[in-house]
């Protein structure tokens, strides 16, 4: 009697097909109300040459079997309302649903960008108000809530910065970040026509003082940092850094991916920072959405004001008592210019000011504080057991709100790498943290609980940890060769950029 | 305890102690004194989920959404219906929570939409090449000159005024950055000068920037157009509007190298602006110069077929400064809105969708036209929108119609200051015979009313 | 091809041939010509999606529902705060598709919801047993009679006028059915009259119905009640309101037999009556008597924990004609809601809302009782909801109130003529001191303008 | 060197856990607003006898916590959304989201019951608007939209018969119902204060004549018939059935769970029937959730309409050319009187409502006729493979919406039972067919693909039952421990029964 073992999951035993390749000839989902008016042959309507022949081949199915195809799909993914996802560095924290109760009303969702202002007052408000709260928390007077994302806050920031420079006849080449940086921070700046100038770090996982110094020079634009940085540590220097940079005329740009930290305990504004991003789906709960949609306001100081993006909210006070007036204020003449269509990503504007009415001002600092606990935590977990010799914490202070190990004595000592290490986290049913980013540490692994996840999902992580260390130290081949229960294995990147195929072939 | 954690007095003292610390303030203390706070944040206090709920209820209840008007805005962005499939799925937790698929055997659902996502972008563009998802229309406009300048070493655009005023506006921003001169050429009856164009186009020209439809609705002769690009070794970059090309001959069959738009028509709902997805497709020799996430298909340790994300080596997470952009997170949930937003139209839906604005476009445009004091502000053929010349005063038409619960359209004279007494009016399925004739009605009302001149149409 | 449909022309002809017919017509043959309908349905012709999205939103457009007016009604629903999880989940496909777990190996997800369901209903009531989701509350209070003739053998019911009117008349019909005689027993300053239901309770009755709070929203003393109950060995039926029990004794701390009662407050909307949920727990020794599904707990055959539709003896589709209830499809995924709900709630909370009920429905009281021409039905004590009586004809008063957007609450003379100048307020989380004082004042302008009397309130 | 292999697919690896374990003294989700009212003590409120002095043990968990939850076990589910769910008698058909969207405007998602009618007439329009196309579909004029399910419709429909008959002075004590019956007919006749009384079927799927005259005596109040009946087959002589009945004075019940099959094509009421239910959960795509909630409107006859009943949704013609208004018809002196609290369950209404305008009645019928060609076809399929030998259909006739195979020559020639091949089905990513009903057939399994299913799913099915059949035939033990990949494997339910534990103990 040979009953079936099983060989694969039955997610590994159900392969890709793509909803191209379901398509059947003359089946559809949708049913269109007719014209209602005269059935006129297009090439009455446009000239037959600009006509298109042949439509597009999109998929033919009905409404029942597109619904299949995505929801089968969908589990195919890992998801934060799954388990835990310490992605070092986004903040992966829990995704209300009240928010996307209140982003669905149609007074949001359904409200025309180019509606007069007069009848989006509610909109308005809504954008102040969240400008206000922002203001408050980055400790810096005037926000646009116009990038859309981290990266495009960055570019914003340095585009700010050259018309501040070029507004005082001034043109800067370099912009200083450290090695430690995000890619985002150089790509930005070389997209924003800058060179960009690294600078070291110092044995506490600061900024090496020294070297900022000595390539703080007149031509130095700007000086880019994420503080507590992305080894998780808060650089103490910070203030005469400011006035370094200060000193030569440069501005000083907060990368705001990790104010999850310090919210309600430190304000980029008051370390000196002229301009900062935020990213309202790290800090202010936007769902992540499998890699946006986001949101990545500025802050600014007065001096960087007079270049913000067009339009700005503005607010009316109502004459005699009346209640205040909010409207779009076009006429900025040192302003930048737009970077986007319309006032911004919206939607997102309403969940995260959903979210910090909920919180509130208090809610907000135990959150970091939480999120600083949870982190602190957890790395003391992990120290206790093999990780505190396979995987020891690059810079050996306690961290904020999340920190970075590094996997060289396991690679060399056990023969796994950081890689390994992920991949067989996924068989644990854990997301792993993020890899080989900073890219200082070597064999990195940048891990940020947030301060959603209760104390056990941190306790099994650890165990999870070690447990896969003590399977290397028997047999590394196990964490070589993971993983063993995903959807799919290990995935063939190489062929994948070798040879790119990007889309469904049809035929 | 705080909204949405768990550490309770207890598991905070056992955790503090398993730290080797006596209070969450110690961990706070490597911020020097005079950088913490030391205060409250001035927010107010947390409220709970029903008086959130209350409060943003009570904001939305002051705009004029399109559920609450009959909205005939345009301009960029469209009030198509979104199938409840797409709110049902892309609501999912598996769709919804999960970031950038940067693990690939627990992120195959994300990866295999990015892939259909191109694909059927592909499809739409005639382009082979797509990206999965960039911000939205203009910055994507903005994103195709940075790949231009790479790709040709030049630095000139040359850019119709028919192309969004956004967009121009957007790619002057990023231009002062990058580093590119900015030529506009005009628009002659509803289109592009060609002549005008022909001669901006030079030896240093990187681009061509054009849109059709434009933005004052006309469908433009991009082959044409595009050939000055051609001749000159210019890329040509074409904007396009993604709900058109069921009907109009998509940007890859007229010569562009580069096809990109605002993606809100597909699946997403107006939101005020935003979130949208943008899209930027291309001919094969960009590959590896395109900006955003690419995903590609290859097959896992036991030749299962699979997607990764791939050419990374393009991004900022690898190239840091050589990256062709420095786009992270993107607006993937929306591609996502958008793809099956088109797998529930179907081929032949999202034809006949297309013939449907098309006729009702039609329709409109000379039912309108026919009112008194109203004319066309131009005759080129359109597809979903038209432009209108007003003979009253713009702002108070709109206001007047407004009081009737209609949104009547989108006013040009902000931005093209030369038709100050234009208007322009969008059409969608949502959009029937009957509101078309309730628009014309109340306009024919209200502009006799507030007549500026007594010179009538006279009937072509 | 209809909607939701994939047979296209082509799957048709190669089906057809499969089956070796010529037409679809020859499959429905088998229906004698005579009783073919040979007509098509005199119904509209199918509409698109965003047509139906518009006609169901014109008719919802024409009802006062509690986000347009400040509600006040009660009467067995409340306007309570749904949570924005418990739509997320319950509309997940995999709680809102499947059907009852026939299957127990790929049914887990919904057998486990009915295991913790039965377990939060059987602590909110204090009796051990419970069925997972019956109809609603009304139907369930007659099922429990069902329960009670069985249990004793005996057909005579003591019911309460203090039991909600709909209860009474849903137990009556179904009594006509199985054959049961109902005394009724009536109020005494808004509680149930002790010494007339002592007289009515006899050797012959199967048993009492009380419901606390009651209609009139007075807590009654069901342990004392039901001494007469224990005495000639009826049962006792109470049913209870889900929202009060964190404050009030529970039935089972009271001597009851069975706990039954309306879902809704728990994690259900509004729904202008439905869907919703009953809850029907009960004392170890009826478990077999129980209506309705019931998960129980086992493992499987790896020794895993897991969970199946368990005493199944008792059902329809096992037992017919003997089975102990008629019930098949009945409400699981409302059931889901409430658990939901109440762990949201959690211990904490739940407790916690009770007293904020308590608390803002004795203000209410007060101040209502304050107005003029207003006072209190009765002074026993309240949970959640209270009676007034008015000066002034109620129908007119309510309709003067939904003029300023309010409903003024329950009418009690429709169902209790005695008490025809009488309304019934109802308060939740919802109401806040604001809406109270606001319906005071509205009361105190309209109940003056219609005031019938000119005798006033002498304040006691 | 020893890598691990898959014992157990993740599910199963991930033992069940309930919410009630999962808490925690002091957590919480909710955050409740403050009462803002005076502080008093419940004492004061409540005699203390009457207060409760131990709250309930609720789950005290965080919301992030509730969720995963939730999210996780839903995934133990099989769901439509899925895969193929052909579970006969269930008209597991495709539940369009447009229905959920409509459903949850607030004008209908919270407008309370008790709101006046003159403020509530959307509400009243759209129950008289769904009241007219059931009478239309059904072919009988009056219905009560009140019964929350099906069994409750049959319940309705004894009550009105007795009420009928006493009505005339009559008191009959029995009902027939064939042995083919669905276990609600029996079970609602007993609770309704009858005696059920069988009879037989024929060769041919039928009523057995005779049989049915034989036991058709003055004494009959009813007979329940199901029309397309359990078996999927269409009762020719129920005209004849009609007479017999109705010449006894009786009246006749029919069970509309398998309306699918005939909507557009005949109507109960020209068949002869006096009351009909409807199940909206089945032919009109209310989501099944798990196991409701339905609905069960019934049609009736003129002669029966006295009785129905109370509310009734009534209709004013407006006064010269104004609107119609609608109203609660609550004096009706010789209704059987409520069913249940309000009006029914209007959620389910507005869904089922929808459904029809997006069909239509073109719409309807070829939904029907697309149900019994999908059947028909499946049928076909089947028969070309080994479930011709082992599972031959019950009845050797063309069906209609559903069929009926008998698994008997399976459990005879194989050695496999009905059970045995179902629960090899779920290894195969199906749900299985309705199993040992009707008992008439032994070792039953009733098929039922409805219309949304497309021919590839229906291929697929009957090449899975082929490959069972295939499996059994070398090795029966593979079909007889299956299933393997599901969350849990086969259940023992004869401990769940001796020992029942039906709530998670707390200490
Ligand atoms: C440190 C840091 N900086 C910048 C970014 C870029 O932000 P975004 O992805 O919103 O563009 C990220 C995002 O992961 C980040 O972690
Ligand atoms: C033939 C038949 N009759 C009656 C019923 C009972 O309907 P409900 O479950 O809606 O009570 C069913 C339900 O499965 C059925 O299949």
């Amino acid at each position: 009697m040979t009953l079936p073992t099983i060989t694969e999951t039955p997610m590994q035993a159900d392969r890709a097909v793509t909803i191209f390749e379901k398509s059947k000839e003359g089946r559809r989902a949708a049913v269109l109300p007719d014209a209602g008016v005269p059935e006129r042959p297009l090439e009455e309507l446009i000239p037959e040459r600009l006509l298109r022949t042949e439509p597009p081949w999109l998929p033919e199915i009905s409404e029942p079997e597109i619904v299949r195809h995505y929801n089968r799909i969908s589990r195919r993914n890992f998801d934060l309302d799954t388990g835990f996802y310490p992605l070092g560095s986004c903040t992966m924290k829990h995704n209300p649903r009240l928010n996307e109760r209140v982003a669905a009303l149609s007074g949001h969702a359904r409200l025309h960008p180019a509606q007069d202002p007069k009848r989006a007052q509610g909109a308005l408000e809504l954008m102040w108000l969240l400008q206000q709260a922002l203001a408050e928390i980055c400790g810096l007077p005037h926000v646009s809530l116009q990038p859309s994302a981290g990266s495009h806050g960055e570019l914003a920031g340095l585009l700010l910065t050259r018309a501040y420079h070029a507004d005082g006849g001034e043109q800067r080449s370099k912009v200083l970040t450290p090695d430690t940086s995000h890619g985002t921070n150089p790509a930005s700046v070389t997209m924003a026509g800058y060179e960009a100038v690294k600078v070291a770090t110092n044995e506490r996982g600061g900024v090496e003082i020294d070297d900022l110094r000595a390539k703080a020079s007149e031509d130095v634009a700007c000086l880019m940092l994420t503080n507590p940085n992305t080894l998780g540590v808060f650089d103490e220097n910070i203030t005469e850094m400011a006035e370094i940079v200060h000193g030569v005329g440069g501005t000083l740009y907060y990368d705001g991916a990790n104010l999850n930290a310090i919210m309600g305990h430190s304000r980029p504004g008051d370390m000196g920072f002229d301009i900062v991003h935020v990213n309202l789906h790290k800090s202010f709960s936007q769902p992540h959405g499998g890699g946006g949609p986001g949101g990545g306001p500025i802050a600014v100081s007065d001096r960087i004001e007079p270049f913000l993006p067009r339009p700005q909210v503005m607010r009316r006070d109502g004459a005699n008592g009346a209640e205040p007036t909010f409207d779009l204020d076009f006429e900025r003449s040192k302003s930048i210019g737009r970077l986007r269509g319309f006032q911004g990503n919206f939607g997102v504007f309403v969940r995260s000011y959903a979210y910090m009415l909920s919180l509130g001002g208090d809610g907000l600092a135990e959150a970091s504080e939480t999120a600083v606990l949870n982190a602190n935590y957890l790395l003391a977990r992990l120290r206790k057991g093999r990780a505190g010799r396979y995987l020891p914490v690059a810079f050996d202070r306690l961290p904020m709100h999340e920190f970075v190990l590094s996997g060289k004595p396991a690679k060399v000592e056990l023969g796994v790498q950081t890689l390994d290490i992920a991949k067989r986290l996924l068989d644990f049913g854990f997301h792993p943290p993020t890899v080989y980013f900073p890219l200082l540490v070597d064999e990195a692994l940048m891990v940020e609980p947030t301060e959603t996840e209760p104390r056990e999902n941190l306790d099994a992580f650890a165990d999870a940890i070690d447990r896969i260390l003590e399977e290397a130290e028997s047999d590394p081949e196990i964490a070589k060769q993971a993983p063993y229960t995903t959807p799919v294995r290990r995935l063939d990147e190489v062929k994948a950029n070798r040879q790119p195929v990007v889309r469904q072939a049809l035929d | 305890m705080t909204r949405y954690t768990s550490a309770t007095d207890a598991d905070r003292a056992e955790m503090l102690a398993e730290i080797g610390v006596g209070s969450v303030d110690e961990l706070f203390e490597q911020i020097p004194e005079p950088l913490r706070l030391g205060r409250p944040l001035e927010l107010a206090d947390g409220l709970g989920e029903n008086e959130v709920f209350g409060r943003l209820a009570a904001l939305a209840e002051r705009n004029a959404d399109a559920e609450r008007e009959i909205c005939f805005l345009g301009a960029g962005m469209y009030d198509h219906y979104v199938p409840a499939i797409v709110d049902a799925i892309t609501q999912r937790s598996e769709f919804l929570t999960p970031y950038t698929p940067y693990q690939p055997e627990i992120s195959q659902g994300g990866l295999q939409v990015m892939f259909e996502f191109q694909t059927a972008m592909s499809e739409l563009t005639a382009l082979p090449v797509s990206s999965a998802g960039l911000y939205e229309g203009p910055s994507t406009v903005a994103s195709a000159g940075y790949l231009a300048i790479g790709a040709t070493g030049r630095s000139r655009f040359v850019v119709s005024r028919g192309v969004h005023p956004h967009s121009r506006e957007t790619l002057a921003t990023y231009a002062a950055g990058y580093g590119a001169e900015l030529v506009e050429v005009g628009i002659e009856d509803g289109l592009t000068d060609a002549a005008a164009l022909a001669d901006a186009v030079d030896g240093e020209t990187a681009a061509v920037f054009l849109q059709s439809p434009n933005f004052l609705g006309a469908v433009e002769d991009v082959e044409a157009l595009g050939a000055a690009a051609k001749e000159h070794g210019a890329l040509l970059i074409v904007a396009c509007d993604p709900m058109t090309l069921g009907v109009l001959k998509p940007p890859g069959e007229c010569g562009a190298d580069v096809a990109v738009g605002e993606g809100q028509p597909l699946g997403n709902r107006l939101d005020f602006g935003g979130p949208s997805f943008g899209f930027f497709c291309a001919t094969e020799e960009h590959i590896r110069r395109m900006p955003g996430r690419i995903a590609g298909e290859t097959v896992d340790a036991d030749e299962r077929r699979g997607f990764v994300l791939t050419l990374q080596t393009r991004e900022q997470h690898i190239r840091r400064e050589k990256a062709t952009h420095n786009i992270c997170t993107a607006q993937a949930l929306n591609a996502l809105g958008g793809v099956i937003h088109l797998a529930w139209l179907g081929r032949q839906g999202y034809r006949e969708l297309g013939e449907l604005l098309l006729r009702r476009t039609a329709y409109a445009r000379e039912r309108l036209g026919a009112v008194g004091g109203v004319e066309l502000l131009h005759e080129a053929p359109v597809a979903r929108e038209f432009a209108l010349r007003l003979d009253a005063p713009v702002a108070e038409v709109l206001d007047r119609c407004a009081e009737r619960g209609i949104a009547a359209g989108y006013p040009l004279g902000h931005e093209y200051p030369e038709y100050e007494d234009g208007l322009l009016v969008a059409i969608t399925e949502r959009r029937s015979k009957e509101q078309i004739d309730q628009l014309a009605e109340t306009l024919e009302e209200t502009v006799q009313q507030l007549a500026t001149s007594d010179q009538r149409r006279v009937p072509a």
